[in-house]
């Protein structure tokens, strides 16, 4: 086990560097830059029971230190992921994560039925609850904790596979969200998905996105990150995948102190599509040259 | 294969083609000398957020410099304008798609605006291999004409110089004596690249546009950069990435 | 009337550009800079009954694209103010606007009373409804609708002075506080405050800020702010003042496209103490090139 | 009076004086001329968010120039060790209060790191005027002694050049004829400010001290540079702005 290798309760990775969910695709577009083994793992593309053309239109507006995106789940349904991409994932080298996305209960539940059926290639599924329309009512499952726990304990019912909850930032109480899917039996959670954002071209005066909103990410949203990983590692009992801004091995030290046991790197690496190269070996050279293995870092802010 | 990379490479010339369009060598022999017409290069931009992605206009693989041409539109182009030489910049590239020009007699290269870097290289390469090449370009006035040849067909919306109409009014001057054996290669305006494949339809002319979109990561990893395509399925089309599925595609493909 | 002239409800304004509380003191120091008659607005530091001397230690974190800050609402307390400050604030020829801050809703309450007696020299007063420790219960009041509603009519019952309610970013649903403001009997809401955030020093394993957590703000925050203001603008009948992240004529443009009536300036001054002269040549020259007056600019948003 | 302005300066010269310090000149008649020892400027630092505070280290009126020692620590300062001259950057400036130096018969600078910048002013604005002034610094070891002069008293803490010891064994190497008329003035990290201060309490002379926190505005509108100091109030203290109340203050007012 090297210096770098952690822990996301029983999944072990050799690195905690994860890619996040949107920002890779499948990881084969990468491959074509860096050997995928040096990965902690690979979050796939959202997920979902169908295929989904995802939103038309502009679908990306640049920001000061960030970008909001309104891909809007583009992806080729679960069945054709399986078929066409989980082999690549599996045998790219790093551990497989499977992002799931659903528009009602029953979405996640067939979902994670499917994805069970090959445990095997899967090392943990990340269920994103942060999609805008659901069934049940107008409130997102993602920032309601009641739903966020019933769900969650219908797909525990379903799976031994690891169950990752992404949860949106978007809500008054992380803490609250957090518990909730701890308490419906995940494995651990995943902070942050997307700020909800608007860009509008002063011109046309239309917003920049066809889908006038989007999600915001980047260096951006960092510090929001940080506070919400923070808090919840104060309350949590389960692991915490640490997501937002991660853009040098500075950050994925910030993120690991405030509490993350591994991290998810997303738009950073829309800019510098090699960049998980040159934080592993930055992260390396840290480890040596402070004499400590990475893990250890794990929760250890020091709260005035 | 060898592995794809991200280069740090150095800004060697800049001039200006007319007071808001620029054009830049940049040196760097990998993309010089693997670079095919069509592709673009994604480069960084001063302080904005994301690269930015330009056709490649030139290559000189003797030097191992690629050029490309810029014209100021915002932030990005605008602080691009102001790189001066020596300047060391992040690049992807080369990107994309380029023309599949192979198998065809004559090749018409047609277009305007910023699309004529795109097609100077495609000419450049085209007679360096000694084909027929037609060049069709259309401008809004002459103040507008850059990378001009005395070869080439020439429009002007306002007639100040060349023949006066779009660049259909340009493709019209031509007699095309085997349309199975001609490609017409158009990168310019959205309108206009959809004139040109309806007059390549009427003509059965097979017709490569280049397209454009608000592009992430030019690398095809975050779908940002959506073009929507014709498709058997159920929509009647999908959404394909411009920045690795094209930019350039066949213009009966593209939903317009 | 210029053509940068707005009304934000019956308080007619001579510019859209106010400074936002907390980046512009008193406006004393930056009198030292420029007149500040050219401002539509002054926003005061945040008042308390008593005085405050503060947080210790560090108060800012750089970020970005912005800061965080942790301030603490220091203040002289609200009877120094009316003594030593207010005349000031009344004779730089910008509508003086009052923050008002408290810990319940009694302090609310005695501050609009003792504010009250000296209307003549107030044009509105600002509601700072975000602050994290209130006496009813753990929830703040400016995430708790009921909460806003409720105090908002008590203090709408003891004044005619316009009644603006500044509201938090940090909560699941942003309509459902302004149209609580709205309910209350506010005036006018202002959107956004800070967005909670942290930052590590990964040396010493510490907070950056001595209070752990602190408010984000500057153009990082700005795609958050645009989109609340656009989503409150289509659910509100009161008025919106825009604010969070703007740096120059453009963001105040964009603000009035998505749907605010004026506008607050706060961290970019930080940085450039006379930004919004040049902020008001620039609208200046913005409405002239495109023969427009400003004020027909809000709510001109066209959703897609 | 004149209004404040934010300027737009130019980088005019720049030097190393060790490894990791360098020493830089802007061209700012108004801030040249109107600068008092102890005052400092707030300089934009590359591509980070603030600007960053500097004490002036000199000035040149005849050509309208003043100078900065800056010790990289961080972003902010590696990327202002890599400006080259002819660049322009926004500069604040003179701000905060500096050391009122009337009515002393002997000022005593001493201070260390990168105190030396305010003392080298202090001490070449007082010998201008034809004062009497004694040096004393102090510095980790020999490799880090900038802009010394040989009457100085000079202390290293591992005693391979000057006196070893603080500078406090410095200080004690000065007879003090009356400490009534004497200042002190330090500007160094905390420790060491505060031993002074203790120093100078014993003795009855009057000290002043520069500090240092960690700034927004720089410019009194913020309150995030907080110094604590003395107060009568119910707290027994009081949160005062180091940029704008400071950076200077008594050292007996300071809360340390
Ligand atoms: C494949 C491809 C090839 C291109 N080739 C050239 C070329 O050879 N010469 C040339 O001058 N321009 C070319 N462009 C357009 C060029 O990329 C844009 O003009 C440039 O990105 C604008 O940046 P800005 O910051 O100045 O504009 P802003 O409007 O400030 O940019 C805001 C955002 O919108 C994006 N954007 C704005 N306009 C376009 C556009 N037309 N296409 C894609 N993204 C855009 C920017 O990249 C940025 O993310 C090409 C675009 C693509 C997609
Ligand atoms: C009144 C005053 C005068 C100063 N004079 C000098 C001088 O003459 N020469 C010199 O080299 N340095 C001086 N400093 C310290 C200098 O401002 C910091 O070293 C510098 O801001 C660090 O920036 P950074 O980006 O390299 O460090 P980082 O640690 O990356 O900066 C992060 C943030 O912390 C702030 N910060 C870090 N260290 C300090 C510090 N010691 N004081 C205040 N803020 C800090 C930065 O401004 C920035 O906001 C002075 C500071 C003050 C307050
Ligand atoms: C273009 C894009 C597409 C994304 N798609 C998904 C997705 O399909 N599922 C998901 O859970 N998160 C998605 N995200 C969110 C990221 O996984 C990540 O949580 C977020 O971007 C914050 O991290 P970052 O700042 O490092 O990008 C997407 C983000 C971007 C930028
Ligand atoms: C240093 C600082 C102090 C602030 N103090 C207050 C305050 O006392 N009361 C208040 O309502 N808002 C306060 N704010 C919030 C601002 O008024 C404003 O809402 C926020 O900073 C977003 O705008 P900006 O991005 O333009 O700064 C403060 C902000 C900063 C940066
Ligand atoms: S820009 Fe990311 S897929 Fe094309
Ligand atoms: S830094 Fe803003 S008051 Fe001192």
């Amino acid at each position: 086990m090297g210096a770098l290798s952690v822990n996301v309760g029983n999944v072990s990775l050799k690195s905690p560097i994860i890619l996040a969910s949107g920002t890779c695709n499948f990881g084969r577009e990468l491959a074509e830059y860096y050997d995928l083994s040096i990965l902690g793992g690979i979050s796939s593309k959202g997920l979902t029971i169908k295929p989904r053309a995802g939103n038309p239109g502009v679908r990306v507006a640049e920001c000061d230190s960030g970008m909001l995106n309104s891909v809007g789940l583009q992806n080729p349904g679960v069945d054709y992921f399986i078929e066409n991409d989980l082999d690549f994932m599996k045998d790219s080298g790093a551990a497989v994560i499977v992002n799931v996305a659903g528009h009602s209960y029953e979405d996640y539940i067939d979902m994670v039925n499917k994805l069970n059926e090959h445990k095997d290639k899967i090392d943990a599924l990340e269920i994103n609850l942060s999609c805008p329309n659901v069934k049940e009512g107008c409130m997102t499952i993602g920032s309601d904790p009641a739903a966020i726990k019933l769900i969650t304990s219908k797909m525990r019912a379903l799976t031994d596979l690891p169950l990752w909850i992404k949860l949106t930032p978007n809500v008054t109480d992380i803490k609250a969200t957090a518990l909730a899917a701890q308490e419906g039996g995940a494995d651990a959670v995943v902070l942050i998905n997307t700020l909800m954002g608007m860009r509008i071209n002063i011109k046309t005066r239309r917003p920049v996105l066809t889908n006038n909103t989007g999600g915001y990410s980047g260096p951006a949203v960092k510090p929001v990150a940080i506070r919400m990983v923070a808090e919840c590692s104060q309350v949590l009992d389960i692991p915490i995948i640490g997501c937002g801004g991660i853009a040098d091995y500075q950050d994925v030290v910030e993120f690991m102190i405030a509490g993350a046991s591994a991290v998810e790197i997303g738009t950073a690496c829309l800019i510098h599509p090699a960049l998980p190269v040159k934080i592993t070996d930055d992260l390396k050279k840290y480890c040596e040259d402070n004499e400590l293995i990475l893990k250890d870092l794990t929760c250890t802010l020091q709260r005035w | 294969m060898d592995l794809k990379k991200e280069y740090r490479i150095k800004l060697v010339s800049k001039e200006f083609l007319n007071s808001d369009t620029c054009y830049l060598g940049f040196e760097c022999p990998d993309i010089a000398n693997t670079a095919v017409p069509g592709q673009f290069v994604n480069i960084s931009a001063g302080t904005v957020f994301f690269k930015r992605p330009f056709g490649i206009a030139s290559t000189d693989k003797e030097n191992g410099i690629f050029y490309i041409g810029v014209k100021v539109v915002g932030k990005g182009t605008s602080e691009i304008s102001q790189f001066e030489p020596g300047l060391m910049v992040d690049c992807l590239g080369p990107l994309g798609n380029g023309f599949d020009l192979d198998g065809f007699d004559t090749v018409i290269l047609t277009g305007g605006g910023t699309g004529v870097f795109p097609i100077n290289f495609a000419y450049e390469t085209l007679t360096a291999l000694g084909k027929n090449v037609i060049v069709c370009e259309g401008f809004r006035n002459a103040s507008q004409v850059i990378l001009n040849k005395p070869s080439y067909i020439l429009t002007t919306d306002c007639g100040d110089c060349g023949i006066k109409g779009t660049v259909i009014a340009g493709l019209d001057t031509i007699d095309i004596s085997d349309p199975a054996k001609t490609l017409i290669c158009c990168v310019g305006p959205i309108p206009m690249m959809k004139a040109v494949s309806a007059w390549t339809g009427e003509k059965g002319i097979k017709c490569l546009v280049s397209m454009e979109q608000r592009m992430a990561c030019g690398a095809g990893i975050c779908l940002c950069c959506t073009v929507k395509v014709k498709d058997e399925g159920p929509d009647g089309f999908k959404n394909v990435r411009c920045c690795k599925d094209g930019p350039v595609f066949d213009s009966t493909e593209v939903v317009w």
